[in-house]
């Protein structure tokens, strides 16, 4: 029976390192990228016992300050919610298929990965 | 080696089809996104392959060149440098990924 | 600028220790229950980066499977806002005055604290 | 005491209005939400209003027993037995919390 249910929504920043970003170019690999969502959803199935996951990603052109990703969990009780919700983002940011690449306003670059989310991802891996 | 075909033709010379996937910024540096290849050269690990590729020069041996990050899926699946091949493979190689 | 927003929603159990649940009233303290969400907020800013927070709780009579709680958080990076929403809900559970009495096919009752809220609000007081 | 008037109400026998707020389940069994009271008793400590309380009797002596589980609030902040009431605070005793 669902008592909680936690919902991460994730935005394209306008800032990122620096640069003004207007708009973001999101690519994935079709086939691999949805198996690894899949993936994703089933290990945190596996860790706890929630009721049930929903991962939206976008792919392609972004503007600023658009929606990129959903992830929401229901579960019985709101520290499963919770747990599980932010294990699928971290490990989304670190293993999913997808990549950016900015348009700023000194040209166009892929984003590189961030170390602070390959740590994110292996807080789990205990 | 899926088939009877296949197995006479691997007897040979281990020659097979391989449908390469390149992602991202690699999409753009190879100016490729998808390749067939008729795979007949030395080994059948991935490593083998890499090693194939950069001896093509330019992007290739730069792009994947040893120090630099990659990473290579076969058939929608992360394998390391010793996974060996089977015809009808497709390895894609990518960045690191920068999702969510 | 906002990069991340994390939302928890809490829902009326149908069962609860082992009795069905057609309804529940939630009694609040008029003025008192206002300066407690104010200062579990307020806590949570002083505590993390965050941009901003919402925390909107029901009282009186809700049915069975309403949502009773909604708290969200919104941040530039997504462990802040993961951080802040689940310490609010972990204090609102343990602090804030709020009073659940149930209408269960055995009758009314008030519910009783859970050690397990009590813990889950410990965990923040290092 | 919070002007010239209370100051000298309170040099003669420390009397003082409280505003008493019964909550949840503490509400329902003393049968009174709030009540006006003129607290000339000794002591002013919380303390020594809880044990006037219980020597009502009945639900009063019931509910507000020592090891039983109640929270005292006074002026919408939660305090604790020593805290020293004054004129016009608003005393509220209410159960354990349970929201969320």
């Amino acid at each position: 029976m669902v008592g909680a249910s936690v919902s991460f929504v994730g935005y394209v920043r306008d800032v990122n390192d620096g640069a003004e970003v207007g708009a973001m170019f999101l690519e994935h690999y079709p086939g691999m990228t949805e198996r690894e969502l899949h993936a994703i959803a089933a290990q945190a199935h596996a860790r706890w016992p929630i009721i049930d996951t929903l991962i939206i990603h976008r792919v392609g052109e972004l503007p600023a300050l658009a929606q990129i990703v959903l992830v929401a969990v229901t579960s019985a009780h709101r520290s499963d919610a919770f747990a599980a919700c932010e294990f699928i983002m971290d490990y989304l940011k670190t293993r999913a298929p997808f990549w950016k690449r900015e348009r700023t306003t000194q040209g166009e670059r892929w984003v590189d990965a961030r170390d602070s989310d390959t740590a994110a991802a292996a807080r789990w891996q205990t | 080696m899926a088939n009877g075909v296949g197995r006479a033709f691997a007897a040979y010379n281990a020659a097979m089809n391989l449908e390469l996937v390149f992602l991202a910024r690699l999409r753009e540096r190879f100016g490729v996104a998808r390749e067939r290849l008729l795979w007949d050269g030395e080994g059948e690990r991935v490593a083998d392959l890499l090693a194939a590729l950069r001896m093509r020069g330019g992007a290739f041996a730069v792009e994947l060149a040893p120090e630099r990050s990659w990473r290579v899926a076969v058939n929608h699946e992360v394998v390391d440098l010793d996974y060996v091949l089977a015809d009808g493979d497709e390895v894609a190689i990518f960045p690191p990924v920068t999702g969510g």
